[in-house]
């Protein structure tokens, strides 16, 4: 579904990705992990198009994507949610869902779409009319992917969902996610938080200094020597 | 069992005849400092105590308000209430941040904060010119390249600051805090985005400027670093302090474990 | 009957609450209301309607300001030139019609004839908006958002010196202006004369202002504007064009201060540099009330015309710049960043 | 002896370093000291274009103090000149135009009024001490936009918009010695702003200019210098406003003391380039040979000069925010680079 070729990236005087190359099939379930600095969100905002790639080409459904803006790549059904997860803070919890499903224009679709959310999310829907900038940290997570989610995306990239959540919140977003992708949902999920992303994913790739370093099956990886030293501190 | 408490007064005691004896000074005095934003309180009643010489953690997860308290102490924010003591001079809570740089605390920033138009030397020029020690141009130029070489900076000193990358950035922003000659140095996540072998390099580097005797506050997310060269730490949760001692007791705190490491 | 009093009662508590969060709001208002009393006993009413309709017309070109500054972090420098091109565009549309209209009399046209003035000049300020975008805000845009707010001020002040000095090459210096808009008797309202122009101006206002807050509450793009104002990645990642929301607020804004110059022409006669006291006091109330800050852009457009008012009525008209200067190094020392505080972000960091 | 003269060689060596002339800029004084008596300059129509050019590239340095250095752009720049200006004027009245009739020398007013001047830069800089970059801007042009109003408003003093007519600095109605009174003038300023720039009180400038926060955080009084700052650019403004009563020998307040005179010397300072200094110098003398041909060549096209001025504005701040001083520089590096290897 998402095929990531060679793809090189960065800011203006700092190269930070290196031929990355990831491929993304239908309905998998798949983590990007590595150390701090190592070019996660990078990787997700070169897809997502706020970065333009320096090099290499990136597909999404067999259509090119990576000359596209990224307002383009989000009508072609990929959706984005970031680490600092850019929510409109002097709106409301539901005009931030509105602004999530800002590219469908069926209102009987978005409509379905916010009770479904709203029913996958009770705590939003019981903070319906609060603004986005006065919810604790938890909801606002849970804001930002229940509005990467409005616009029915068919492949949800996420970017460190657990950030400075406490633990039992960080189940939560984590359950939220798992539900999704058992009703189809493609998800490339970042993290750092290595033993749960490793349990709840099918595959996940291992990126070090802006390089694919390791790739394969969650549970292989979880075994994987290199991993258990690095990630797991065994 | 005895409460801890019970062992208080003794504690203090020693403390007092150590200190009189010239064992140990406490450099930086925190206490009761309290900072809200509106109905939000960022750092609530938190009391730290430094000696001088000792590398001193601060640490706790996203948003307990860990950069507010540096903030603080340095003058750039107002604290709504509390007591900073420094160097036997009380209560400078809220001295604007060039008064508390002229008594000896430098600091880097979480985001690197360059002057993106001049150059690395002048930057750092900029901190021995106008830092504690301030001295006439020339002399400041010598100790801000004797700062860039202590840091290791790996680009020449005429690279312009707004071409560099985030890592540098933080490196530049270390050299310009140690270039004003300062006793106390605060740095605010200097860890952050660096790899295995950089974060070694730039742990031997603290110990090395603990060496010069120059006191360290390490704010930080980091907990190899934390654990690598802080002597002691305290974990800030929702603005209050919940544990404080040293690293391994304090990883081994219930509540720490809970609120921090989670899983 | 109880239902009544405990919504009262949290009505209240409300209120009192957010005095108790931003104390300047009903003290700004408070000290407005006490000079418009001063100007109503010194003065006599028709001053305090006369401030109220300028109220109107600079909260309308405040509003346009501020817009675009919240939204771009532009801070326009020519909104005083789309000022003057509305005005330059309804005389040039209005006197035509009007010629003829004097030859052969015609109740009806004659009624709706000023309002071909004003929708050409909010067409034609709109197309300008754009165009001055697309020309030069769009390629800076692109290139570097290093300094931006100081490159992108200084840009609007080389294009509010081209607009000024193109239109009086091509026009000359000539003062363009007509004596009144409708020719009918003024309203008389106890001792209150009021002309009809006045009391459209100020209606006209009042209409943008009200379609304006509708627009961006309730429509699709409204909310889009709002959404970029707020979170431009995040408004990106949503699928919203920020290009084309940049070039619609532009022109949105541009518009706005055209349509004043069009209802204002039977004050403001039209010559190239008819738009300095509209920046003026445009910026003024921006400043005044904080920037980016919209809805207070409003309140501030009145609070200006009355301290404006204030100073003819006690200083003489030659004072209109000093003492209002004075008065906003006073409140700037005391809120630097605006009595009810700034919304734009970006706009302190250099 | 031979020790001493290689001393003293580089002792001007620093000190040509210091107050910034490079070979090519002792040269470039040199062409613009011999220039009035090569023959298309010698003509007192033409001196008189030079004596403006002097003039304008010792404003553009002026106002790059403050601009190009703690990044406030002085909208009330010339106000704070026509305020120099009427100071130096009204001191030295003796018609009975106006109420008082000290008839001061204007080789002394012309310092009393820059030091009227430097007094409300002093102010100015109090006042924006709180406000960065745009508010800072804005309240210096409503201060700017007050101060006409009071030169319009104080009639006994300054007769209003009708103009005052000061006494003339020398007496002939040649232009050559104002020529080098502007052009002593335009570079004294220079090497005084280069002086003060190029030491740690230039850095504390650029630092506050560019970072705030961090320059605060390292040590550096924002109030001191900032205020320092503005009290010596606007010294030089109250200067030159005093030389401008006293060559041009009318005035009225539109004439000197409006938005678009202080718009005139940013945009000669910013397309010279910001922070530079000598880019407005640069700039200052060929602009005003073509804005003047222009305006006298095309007198049916009246303000196109002006209209020049803001494309060119546009174009150097979209496309080379460093203006024609940071081409020339980065034109110099690349010239260096090549060169380079050829010596090794």
């Amino acid at each position: 579904m998402l095929k990531v070729e060679n793809v090189d990236s960065g800011y203006d005087f700092l190269q930070v990705l290196w031929g990355i190359n990831i491929e993304i099939n239908r309905g998998e379930f798949v983590a990007l992990i590595g150390p701090n600095g190592a070019g996660k969100t990078t990787t997700l905002r070169t897809i997502s198009g706020l970065l333009k790639p320096k090099g290499g080409r990136i597909f999404f459904k067999d259509e090119l994507i990576s000359n596209l803006p990224p307002y383009e790549i989000t009508h072609s059904g990929l959706s984005y949610v970031s680490e600092d997860l850019n929510l409109f803070v002097n709106m409301p919890v539901y005009e931030n869902l509105l602004m999530g499903a800002y590219i469908i224009k069926d209102e009987k679709k978005i409509k379905q779409t916010m009770e479904y959310i709203y029913e996958l999310f009770p705590r939003l829907a019981e903070r319906k009319k609060q603004l986005a900038g006065t919810l604790s940290g938890g909801e606002r997570k849970m804001l930002a992917i229940a509005r990467g989610m409005m616009s029915n995306p068919e492949m949800l990239l996420v970017d460190e969902p657990s950030l400075g959540l406490a633990p039992y919140l960080v189940r939560n977003v984590f359950d939220a996610l798992k539900t999704l992708h058992g009703e189809g949902l493609t998800i490339l999920l970042v993290e750092q938080n290595v033993n749960a992303t490793l349990d709840i994913t099918d595959r996940a790739y291992i990126i070090e200094q802006g390089k694919i370093v390791l790739s394969g099956k969650s549970k292989d990886l979880a075994r994987n020597e290199h991993v258990q030293n690095v990630y797991l501190g065994i | 069992m005895l409460p801890i408490s019970c062992f208080l007064p003794i504690w203090t005691s020693l403390n007092h005849a150590l200190k009189c004896k010239g064992i140990r000074m406490v450099i930086l005095q925190v206490i009761d400092m309290v900072k809200k934003f509106g109905g939000l309180t960022a750092v609530d009643k938190v009391s730290l105590q430094v000696e001088e010489g000792q590398i001193f953690g601060v640490i706790g997860p996203n948003g307990a308000g860990k950069t507010t308290l540096l903030n603080c102490i340095t003058g750039a924010h107002k604290p709504t209430s509390g007591i900073v003591n420094f160097l036997g001079e009380e209560n400078l809570a809220g001295s604007p941040p060039e008064v508390m740089c002229k008594k000896g605390i430098s600091r880097t920033f979480q985001i690197s904060r360059p002057f993106p138009r001049l150059t690395v030397l002048e930057n750092v020029t900029v901190g021995a010119a106008f830092g504690a020690q301030s001295h006439a141009r020339e002399s400041a130029e010598e100790r801000a390249l004797e700062a860039l070489e202590y840091v290791h900076f790996p680009l020449p000193e005429d690279t312009m600051a707004g071409h560099l990358n985030a890592v540098q950035l933080k490196r530049l922003d270390l050299a310009r805090a140690l270039a004003g000659g300062p006793k106390l140095l605060l740095l605010d996540e200097l860890a952050a985005g660096l790899t295995e072998g950089e974060l070694a390099d730039i742990m031997k580097l603290i110990k090395r400027i603990r060496e010069r005797g120059i006191t360290i506050v390490i704010v930080e997310h980091i907990m190899k670093l934390i654990r690598g060269v802080c002597d002691t730490i305290a974990v800030l949760d929702y603005g209050k302090k919940i544990s404080e001692g040293k690293p391994e007791e304090v990883m081994r705190d219930p509540k720490v474990i809970e609120a921090y490491l989670g899983e | 009957m109880k239902e009544n009093t405990e919504v009262l009662k949290t009505l209240g508590d409300s209120i009192l609450e957010y005095i108790k969060r931003k104390p300047a709001v009903p003290g700004a208002i408070a000290v407005t209301v006490v000079i418009a009393i001063i100007i109503g006993i010194a003065g006599g009413p028709a001053q305090v309607v006369n401030a109220i309709v300028a109220g109107g017309m600079w909260a309308l070109l405040a509003t346009g300001l501020t817009m675009i500054l919240g939204v771009m972090n532009v801070p326009n420098f020519f909104h005083g030139e789309s000022f003057m091109v509305g005005a330059y565009t309804a005389y040039f549309i209005f006197t035509p019609i009007h010629l003829y209209l004097m030859d052969n009399p015609n109740k009806f046209l004659s009624t709706i004839a000023p309002f071909a003035g004003f929708f050409a000049a909010a067409v034609i300020g709109f197309i300008l908006g754009s165009i001055l975008e697309k020309l030069v805000f769009y390629p800076l845009r692109s290139k570097t958002k290093e300094r931006w707010v100081m490159n992108s001020f200084l840009l609007t002040v080389g294009v509010s010196y081209i607009l000024s000095n193109g239109v009086n090459l091509v026009l000359g210096p000539n003062f363009r202006g007509i004596p009144r808009y409708w020719d009918v008797p003024p309203i008389k309202f106890f001792t209150i004369r009021l002309t009809v122009d006045r009391l459209f101006a100020f209606f006209l206002a009042m209409v943008v202002l009200l379609l304006l807050w509708y627009f961006m509450g309730k429509t699709r793009t409204g909310r889009a504007i709002r959404a970029v104002s707020q979170d431009e990645a995040g408004a990106a990642m949503v699928g919203i064009n920020i290009n084309n929301i940049h070039t619609l607020t532009f022109s949105l804004g541009t518009s706005m201060a055209a349509i004043a110059g069009a209802a204002l022409l039977f004050m403001f006669q039209a010559y190239p540099t008819v738009g300095l006291r509209p920046l003026y006091y445009a910026w003024y109330v921006v400043m005044l009330v904080g920037l980016g800050n919209v809805s207070a852009a409003v309140v501030g457009g009145f609070i200006v015309a009355f301290l404006q008012t204030a100073t003819q009525q006690f200083f003489g008209i030659e004072w209109g710049e000093v003492v209002p200067t004075v008065v906003m190094m006073i409140v700037l020392i005391v809120a630097p960043s605006g009595i009810f505080g700034s919304e734009v972000k970006g706009i302190q960091e250099q | 002896m031979i020790k001493s003269t290689g001393k003293a060689s580089t002792i001007a060596r620093t000190l040509m370093s210091r107050t910034g002339f490079s070979s090519s800029g002792i040269i470039l004084i040199a062409i613009l000291a011999v220039l009035p008596f090569i023959p298309p300059f010698n003509s007192e129509y033409i001196l008189r274009w030079l004596v403006v050019g002097a003039f304008m590239a010792a404003q553009a340095v002026a106002f790059d103090l403050t601009a190009g250095f703690i990044n406030v752009v002085n909208f009330g720049f010339a106000a704070i000149l026509g305020v120099g200006a009427y100071t130096s004027a009204i001191l030295a009245n003796t018609g009975p135009h106006i109420i008082v009739q000290p008839g001061i020398s204007p080789w002394i007013g012309i310092f009393i009024g820059a030091f009227a001047s430097a007094f409300l830069g002093f102010i100015l800089g109090f006042l924006t001490l709180r406000l960065r970059g745009l508010y800072a801007a804005i309240m210096a042009w409503f201060v700017g936009i007050a101060l006409l109003g009071l030169a319009r408003t104080l009639t006994p003093l300054t007769r209003g918009s009708l103009g005052m007519s000061p006494p003339s600095f020398f007496d002939t109605p040649s232009n050559m010695p104002y020529y080098y009174l502007a052009l002593g003038m335009m570079i004294t300023i220079y090497i005084v702003t280069k002086l003060v720039t190029t030491s740690h009180i230039g850095l504390a400038f650029k630092a506050l200019g560019q970072n705030f926060d961090a320059a605060r955080a390292s040590g550096i009084n924002p109030t001191f210098y900032r205020v320092f700052n503005f009290t010596l650019s606007c010294f030089f403004a109250g200067l030159l406003g005093g030389f401008y009563a006293h060559y041009f020998v009318s005035m009225t307040p539109k004439a000197i003391m409006h938005t678009s005179k202080s718009v005139e010397t940013l945009a000669i300072a910013f397309i010279g380039g910001r922070g530079f200094l000598w880019g407005g110098i640069v700039v200052a003398f060929p602009f005003v040979f073509l804005l003047e041909y222009l305006r006298s060549a095309l007198p049916q096209l009246p303000g196109i000069h002006i209209i020049i001025y803001g494309v060119l504005m546009i174009l150097v701040m979209i496309y080379y925010p460093n203006g024609v001083a940071g081409f020339i520089t980065e034109l110099k590096k690349k010239l260096w680079r090549l060169r380079k290897p050829e010596k090794t």
